[in-house]
């Protein structure tokens, strides 16, 4: 493609929120036939734009221009009948309803009687499904299905509609591997049929792969914009931070060190079906050591995390051993008591009260710690708030904020905090930078090597091979409920650890 | 029929046991209780309130709530009555307008429907949650109804209007068929059109539904007025059967139908349930309050049992679906 | 209390135990139109069967300056406090068809008798069912002196004979819907029976219905109480075997009258003046009117 | 005190506005409004439905309901009236239990609790939705009522026990005192304990409460528990009010009472919501019972007014902390 039109114009949007300016005067204009990318760090205002160029904020100063004419839209299906469609950086999907009911909701097949044209749109979901690699049945409940595949879902709701501006805010966030690449092929189809794409990722390596444009916000500002080649991901970096950051890469091998948490031969029975969505799983983790876990989605990594964390008491069987001693974990209390902390894969549904502030949220682990007299003591949980507010770099105007107004990448870090306030033996964490920004992703590796120095031991689910590489120390890959290979670090390449991971399939 | 091959609905009765064994229990008791006039008598009770229930499952589906059922079913039925019975006068011009059975229960089946819009107006207009703009309907409807019958029941309505609650078709009471048709309409709305799906969406994430360009108010006050013009066929079919419009008619129906509502396994929080569960609800209660008679426990201890009942009930049900 | 400027017309409150009921909106509007016809202002109040309510009501009739109370009680003996209240506040209260139980406790007490009127109807019923037969009892709310008064008035002459079988004694809440629906049930298990005795005339009416609809109405001998206007009519048609006639309006103006006098100076009521229950039956029907006798 | 400073509660205490112009039309009105002894009626006739309400108001916050506290409250009431007045007999050995006027209040506020225990159990074990599982208290513990008194009224209690009724403590009657008290313990709990905090965790996310370690199942029994004994507290004082235990007493009490929540602005899908907001809820249902009262309307407008008044009074609220 060579011409390049000028789809849409954004000029000097102001968006507020109480107590915060989320957009100050943001402009920036996106190109048909061009992917740009937005970046800029967690709570830089990037689903605030999207959320007004696809509708559903209506309350903003300042305009934009589609298609050469100032454009406001009424409300989503507005924007989407003048053909912009977005894949919300959060799930916006029904719990109870289908994928193929999820798919055309709002917009229906109907028949010529009227009623809705199930068949159709269950053979539209099908072909959608199919295309985005996703093997799973179109009548099957949403809620069912695993984060990542609900994503997958999320993007196929996109594709639906013929549209000439695609926004895809994070639509990696859950994915891995080869949906990544499925989803990949399609925005350059996308690309290919003069479509606009606007793709916000905090995953760098991806913009780079598939990105022609970049445009850069910092605290609610357009920083700066233009081509993405020639760029380098330092640059990119600098631009976004407004200062230089090193990347993390572990450079230490511990070594072979006393087991701290040891897990033997655990199973666990699958809720729906006969069979086992664990089968026998063992292995330990040291003192100090960091072990990464890898598999492909549905491998069962969260299976697993959850149940050493007593989440499925009545459907497990093994042992799990704390320090030697058995710990009988038939509950999270329990748990935790022993001395184990979970960052759940899911934060908006297991890891935070949305409802409640900052601080009441970062307390709620260790409130027992936070009594005095058998009363709550207010000045116990400021401190904790504060302390970890600035020790992770929370960005909230105060500490009473409602977690559901925070950017994604704040909200992880609050529960992060939440379970480092217990002060755990061993962390099990699930994803833990899933949509976080690389500032903070950065400052969170840090975070689990200081950790691991200071004696935890910790389990890292992610399903970002980089990430794993980096920083473990150990590396274990599952599929299909079992551990299928073991690596050290210094031992693993992509490649190795990616054939063990789809081994159990062939 | 719409209703046979729908798995949400299928999945629904495989949870039948509770009254499958309600059922064996009662005939065991009592040799009356599976006879073909006693099931005729409990499915004509249960008519009233399977056609409030339905229109409460709509709007429960959507996560909302309504209290004031009872009310205008009083209210309606007293309208129809009055119209029926007295016609309008106007006053000071010498102006009476005469109403006909089927003009009297279209005024009736009207005032329902508006004042079930008025519900879903405040709702959604004003963000008043569905609890309070119901109870206060609840309490206005029922003030209304007082001052429409100055506290006195209509009475005596002509033979043509007493057959919608008395009479017999191919074999069936009429109630009966009511209901029947209130049930299939009301499957057929949530199996089959748009706005079946867009209750459902709306129950299970509202801020997903508005994203997704459904008019969710919209939504919301057709639901409300369904439910209204429900529970005014309820109270055509309730002044029929008595002969009688009382002012006190549909006292704590609200209970009733939502218990059937939830003991048919539609969750409060909206976004999962399904009409044919309602049905089914409505149902163990219905038989369970013929039961208790049939085997003349004593009013003192009906009470009781009746709980313990219903909690054992939906415990069986919960424990025997737990498995989905 | 405060004073009132003698012009000022004196209030009368009327506390009437339900107004869901079309007998005690009658008893409440007839006391009203006799307060206002003797001069008074007047003001009805629905306790909602709620004897706490009734308290509420007391409390704000006596702070808002009612200066006599006619009353009927929720309970005879929840209600007593509320009168002894009102009574030591300077308010008279004159309690109307159901008393309280404390003697002295109200300025006076108009009483229709439902004991003694059930008495009447148990005699009726043994002598309409020549002694013989099975039948079958409506009771009223459950929780709800009246209904057991009535009942045991019934059952203290029906009870002598052995050969009066009661198959079934259920509860309707004084509601015609619930009579009818139970009366169904009952009719399933029992399709021989021979009386059916209700503690009310709307449970009549309803359990009349739903023999009807079964087709047993001709052969199963129906008896209510109150005297509503249904019942008297259907008794005239000989759908309904007999009622006790209770007579709200003489005891509603009664009780406004008392209070009237009460103001001019009169101090010496009768502590309890009963009005009779009369029996209503065919052959007496053409006496009477809905809630009492023809004018 | 605990009230005072916390900003949560600030915060609700900024929607007074309906509850303000309500007092201040009916002084308008009426000037037999503002006296002392009228507004002391108000609060001594509110003070039962605080205390119910107060313990509604938690088990609203962990997103349950209660609908059995009315029963529960005749239940408890009519156990405290008859161990007070009859004592245990023991059947077949000569023994009698007396009870003193301590004794038998205890034994009530044990009795609402442990129904409030069973609720709870019943929820949590069997995963029964608390609607359901209540409802079937509310017709079980009625049915234990009429048992427990026969269908009778248990009267003549002792002048000790009217005390806590009708007496007046330092110029304020003792049932003012008694909701006072209620009321401080639970803001108290909500706002300074681990308790209070997990109760609205656990309304705001459940899973994401278990998760953090929070014994969700023991937050909720202790919930039903506690709005077991405040039901039966409301009990004893209503008997002790009218020295008679009625077995008919708080029937629709539930509607009330979660009115009153509702409109104070807790959130019946839980994790939103204050105690005080609760109480303010309850002033306006108060006040304007005592208004209309006042203010002579006749008793069937008066359902209209007040279903008319409620719904506005919610819309000023809504519409006032919008900018929330
Ligand atoms: N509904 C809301 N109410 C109040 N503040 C909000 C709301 N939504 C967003 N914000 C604030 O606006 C700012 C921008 O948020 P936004 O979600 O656009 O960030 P983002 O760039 O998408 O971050 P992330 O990478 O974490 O997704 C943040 O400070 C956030 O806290
Ligand atoms: N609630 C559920 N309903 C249905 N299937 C489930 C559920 N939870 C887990 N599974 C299935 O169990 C298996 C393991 O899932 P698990 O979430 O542990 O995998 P994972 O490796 O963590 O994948 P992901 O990367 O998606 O989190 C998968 O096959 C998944 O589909
Ligand atoms: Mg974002
Ligand atoms: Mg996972």
């Amino acid at each position: 493609m060579t011409e390049t039109a000028t789809l849409l114009e954004v000029k000097k949007v102001t968006k507020r929120f109480p107590g915060v300016v989320a957009l100050d005067e943001v402009s920036l204009s996106i190109e048909a036939g061009k992917v740009t990318a937005l970046i800029g760090e967690n709570g830089a205002g990037k689903s605030t734009l999207m959320k007004i160029l696809s509708g559903v904020y209506l309350d903003f100063e300042g305009e934009f221009y589609y298609k050469g004419e100032p454009a406001r839209f009424s409300d989503p299906k507005d924007a989407q009948q003048h053909g912009v469609a977005i894949i919300h950086q959060e799930l916006n999907l029904i719990p109870y309803l289908t994928i193929a009911e999820n798919i055309f909701l709002g917009r229906e097949l109907v028949t010529q009687y009227g009623t809705m044209d199930k068949s159709r749109m269950r053979k539209r979901t099908q072909e959608l499904l199919d295309r985005l690699k996703l093997k799973v049945n179109p009548d099957s409940q949403v809620f069912k299905l695993k984060v990542g595949q609900q994503q997958i879902v999320e993007i196929a709701k996109a594709l639906l509609t013929d549209a000439e501006l695609i926004i895809m805010d994070e639509p990696t966030s859950a994915i891995t591997g080869a949906e990544v690449e499925v989803l990949f092929d399609i925005v350059a189809d996308l690309k290919s049929q003069n479509k606009a794409v606007v793709y916000v990722s905090h995953k760098l390596d991806e913009l780079f792969r598939i990105a022609d444009n970049y445009v850069v916000l910092r605290d609610g500002k357009s920083i700066e914009s233009g081509e993405m080649a020639g760029m380098t991901q330092d640059q990119l970096i600098s631009k976004m931070v407004g200062r230089k950051i090193e990347v993390m890469r572990k450079t230490t091998d511990r070594g072979v060190c006393e087991p701290l948490l040891e897990v033997k031969n655990l199973s666990l029975k699958s809720r729906l079906k006969a069979g086992n969505v664990l089968s026998n799983v063992s292995f330990n983790i040291g003192k100090g050591e960091i072990v990464g876990l890898f598999g492909l989605m549905g491998a069962g990594r969260t299976e697993l995390l959850e149940t050493i964390f007593g989440l499925h008491p009545a459907r497990s069987s093994g042992q799990v051993l704390l320090g030697g001693q058995s710990i009988c974990c038939d509950s999270p209390a329990r748990a935790i008591a022993a001395g184990l902390a979970l960052v759940p894969e899911d934060r908006k549904k297991d890891g935070l009260v949305l409802g409640l502030g900052v601080k009441n949220n970062i307390s709620l682990t260790t409130l027992q710690e936070m009594e005095q007299l058998g009363t709550l003591n207010d000045s116990k949980e400021c401190e904790l708030a504060d302390h970890y507010i600035s020790e992770l770099r929370i960005k909230t105007p105060t500490k009473e904020q409602k977690a559901k107004n925070l950017s994604g990448g704040n909200q992880q870090k609050i529960v992060l905090a939440k379970w480092l306030a217990t002060r755990p033996k061993v962390l099990l964490l699930d994803e833990p930078t899933r949509g976080i920004d690389i500032n903070a992703k950065t400052e969170i590796y840090k975070l689990i090597i200081r950790l691991a120095d200071e004696g935890l031991g910790i389990l890292m689910v992610s399903s970002e091979l980089p990430e794993i590489l980096a920083i473990s120390d150990r590396i274990l890959v599952m599929a299909e409920g079992r551990l299928t290979g073991e690596f050290l670090a210094s031992e693993a390449s992509e490649d190795g650890i990616l054939k063990k991971a789809i081994s159990a399939m062939q | 029929m719409p209703i046979a091959y729908s798995p949400k609905n299928l999945a629904k009765f495989q949870s039948l046991i509770a009254l499958f064994l309600l059922c064996l229990a009662l005939s065991i008791l009592s040799d009356k209780f599976l006879t073909f006039s006693n099931l005729w008598n409990v499915m004509r009770q249960i008519s009233v309130n399977i056609c409030i229930s339905v229109g409460m499952t709509l709007i429960v589906l959507t996560a909302g709530i309504d209290l004031s059922v009872g009310s205008v079913l009083a209210l309606c039925g007293a309208i129809t009555a009055g119209l029926l019975k007295n016609g309008i006068e106007l006053p000071g011009q010498n102006l009476f307008i005469g109403f006909t059975v089927l003009g009297a229960i279209l005024a009736g089946a009207l005032s329902g429907s508006a004042l079930g819009a008025f519900n879903g107006w405040a709702i959604t207009k004003f963000n008043v949650p569905p609890f309070v703009a119901t109870l206060a309907m609840l309490t206005v409807a029922r003030g209304l109804t007082m001052l429409w019958t100055g506290g006195f029941p209509i009475s005596g309505l002509g033979d043509t209007f007493l057959f919608i609650g008395t009479g017999w078709f191919l074999g069936i009471p009429v109630p009966v068929w009511i209901s029947i048709v209130v049930v299939a309409l009301a499957v057929f709305l949530t199996d089959k059109t748009r706005i079946g799906r867009y209750i459902y969406a709306i129950g299970g994430n509202e801020s997903a539904s508005r994203l997704s360009g459904i008019n969710v108010n919209k939504v919301k006050i057709i639901v409300y007025t369904i439910a209204g013009a429900l529970a005014a066929v309820g109270g055509i079919m309730v002044t029929s059967r008595l002969d009688s419009a009382q002012p006190n008619a549909g006292i704590s129906y609200e209970l009733d139908s939502i218990a059937a509502v939830v003991i048919g396994g539609t969750s409060l929080s909206g976004g999962r349930g399904s009409i044919l569960g309602t049905v089914q609800g409505a149902i163990i209660i219905g038989v369970l309050n013929n039961g208790l008679v049939l085997l003349n426990v004593s009013p003192f201890w009906q009470q009781v049992v009746k709980g313990l009942v219903i909690l054992l009930a939906v415990i069986i049900d919960k424990s025997n679906s737990k498995n989905e | 209390k405060t004073k009132k400027s003698e012009d000022e017309p004196k209030k009368i409150a009327i506390v009437v135990s339900t107004l869901n009921n079309p007998w005690f909106v009658f008893l409440a509007q007839k006391a009203e139109a006799k307060a206002k016809q003797l001069g008074y202002e007047s003001k009805i109040f629905d306790s909602q069967n709620n004897t706490a309510q009734e308290t509420d009501h007391f409390d704000n009739a006596i702070a808002s300056g009612y200066d006599a109370i006619l009353f009927n009680p929720t309970d005879a003996d929840g209600s007593i406090v509320n009168v002894k209240n009102a009574v030591a506040a300077g308010v008279p209260v004159f309690c109307m068809d159901r008393e309280v139980n404390a003697n002295g406790a109200a300025t006076s007490q108009i009483l229709s008798d439902s004991y003694s009127g059930c008495v009447a109807i148990g005699k009726y019923f043994v002598e309409t069912l020549n002694k013989k037969g099975k039948y079958v009892e409506i009771l009223g709310m459950v929780g709800d002196n009246n209904t057991w008064n009535r009942s045991k008035g019934f059952h203290s002459v029906v009870d002598f004979y052995p050969g009066l079988k009661m198959v079934a004694q259920q509860s309707a809440d004084f509601d015609r819907n619930k009579a009818m629906e139970v009366m169904e049930s009952i009719l399933q298990a029992h399709p021989d029976i021979d009386g059916v005795f209700c503690g009310n005339d709307a449970m009549a009416m309803g359990a009349y219905q739903a023999l009807v609809a079964s087709g047993k109405a001709d052969r199963v001998k129906v008896f209510g109480f109150d005297g509503a206007e249904d019942v008297v009519k259907s008794i005239q048609d000989g759908k309904i075997l007999a009622t006790g006639m209770q007579f709200p309006e003489v005891m509603a103006q009664t009780a406004a009258t008392f209070a009237d006098e009460y103001f001019k100076g009169k101090r010496d009521f009768p502590g309890k003046m009963p009005v009779a229950v009369e029996l209503v039956k065919k052959d007496n029907v053409e006496n009477y009117a809905a809630y009492g006798e023809k004018e």
